[in-house]
């Protein structure tokens, strides 16, 4: 697995680098997908968010979800890359792009990968409300959010 | 001794990035409760233990000079 | 439904134009679907296609599938740009991108608005080879794509 | 009078790209027999057709002036 697929960002990122390190000749498709701040969940307002990593883990962890996605969906490749530091609303927080000869499987491996990133790596986020902050994902259950209701 | 690292609500609550201490021989489960013992800190029962990298399992045990981190519930993506 | 949304080029295809149109506050995903032009399919080599449009047609009936998808998806927002002329090998045909406050609905109605381009827009692909031509879609059974294979 | 759009395999069989013919008071069936009998193209069995840009049913009838157009199956995205 090449790693420089996998790469976290303390700057703003851009879609089209990400894309262009899946593209290839034999693809005919390329699933997208892109995760943003938004400014309302439950009523409450978002002001920003940090993302806090432990870096060599998650480009590591990134990485070996790219081994499990090249498995299960021979000929997909796949790019993630994540920011970190302060987002404020609109601000990219993930791109994760997957190529594939056909178009389900690039769906389907978009997906998987999203759903194993918000699993398994080490990566947090810390909201801040005009009333407070908090590290998303470590509250108690009856203030977490629903695991549907997640971007 | 071993480099321990800290994230996230882990972090901001004993004030610290990562401490230096002695884990060698204890397992993971014994590393946990050496550090909500020593260390002002929530429980760290919803908190995976990551040894040089790799998530490691409630019993493994860890070794002099591994590098150990404590991985509270992740939120990213 | 805002028909900008909505568009035929017969220039070559930017990704980042089209999620602009969706982006939003309140998004949290957008799921993008870029469609290329695939080089090797059943081991015959592709040298260009061409698309052709009943455009004003094309227009309106990717106008009703939006229309479709935010009766199915509250709160989504969908654009699509396809291509017509000449295309060569990973030349953008169509991209689709979608923005939801939540990533599964960006997903899947991302999937079924393709689905549903592939079934009733009035766009046509002729494939050009090294032993032939085809407009594909209107060959006989026996010739033609599984469903299962098309990008 | 109708206009009559061709496209694709259609347009390339009767070599252009639209026709004037009177096809009111036709169904679209009775249309696309129309189309076969006086033109050299290949069936329409699996061809769709639009009037004035929405797809059209078998027994719907066409009106003087409706823009007709033949839609072969779709390929595009």
């Amino acid at each position: 697995m090449d790693t420089d697929l996998f790469s976290l960002s303390w700057e703003p990122l851009d879609v089209q680098p990400v894309i262009d390190k899946v593209v290839d000749r034999n693809c005919g498709a390329i699933a997208t997908f892109i995760g943003t701040v938004r400014e309302m969940t439950h009523g409450k307002k978002t002001l920003k968010l940090e993302y806090e990593a432990y870096e060599p883990m998650a480009v590591k962890t990134l990485a070996q979800i790219g081994d499990e996605v090249e498995a299960k969906w021979p000929d997909t490749t796949v790019a993630v890359t994540h920011r970190l530091g302060t987002l404020g609303i609109s601000d990219i927080a993930v791109i994760v792009a997957v190529s594939s000869p056909h178009r389900k499987a690039a769906y389907e491996a978009n997906e998987y990968t999203m759903e194993r990133i918000k699993e398994m790596v080490p990566i947090w986020k810390k909201e801040f409300w005009e009333d407070g902050t908090q590290w998303i994902g470590d509250q108690l259950e009856t203030t977490s959010y629903d695991k549907e209701e997640k971007p | 001794m071993n480099e321990v690292l800290l994230f996230a609500r882990i972090q901001d609550e004993v004030g610290q990035k990562s401490l230096e201490a002695d884990l060698a021989g204890k397992s993971i489960k014994e590393s946990k409760r050496w550090v909500e013992d020593n260390y002002e800190v929530s429980s760290l029962t919803r908190t995976m233990v990551a040894v040089n990298e790799e998530f490691a399992k409630d019993d493994d045990v860890i070794d002099e000079g591994d590098t150990v981190a404590f991985i509270p519930p992740v939120s990213g993506g």
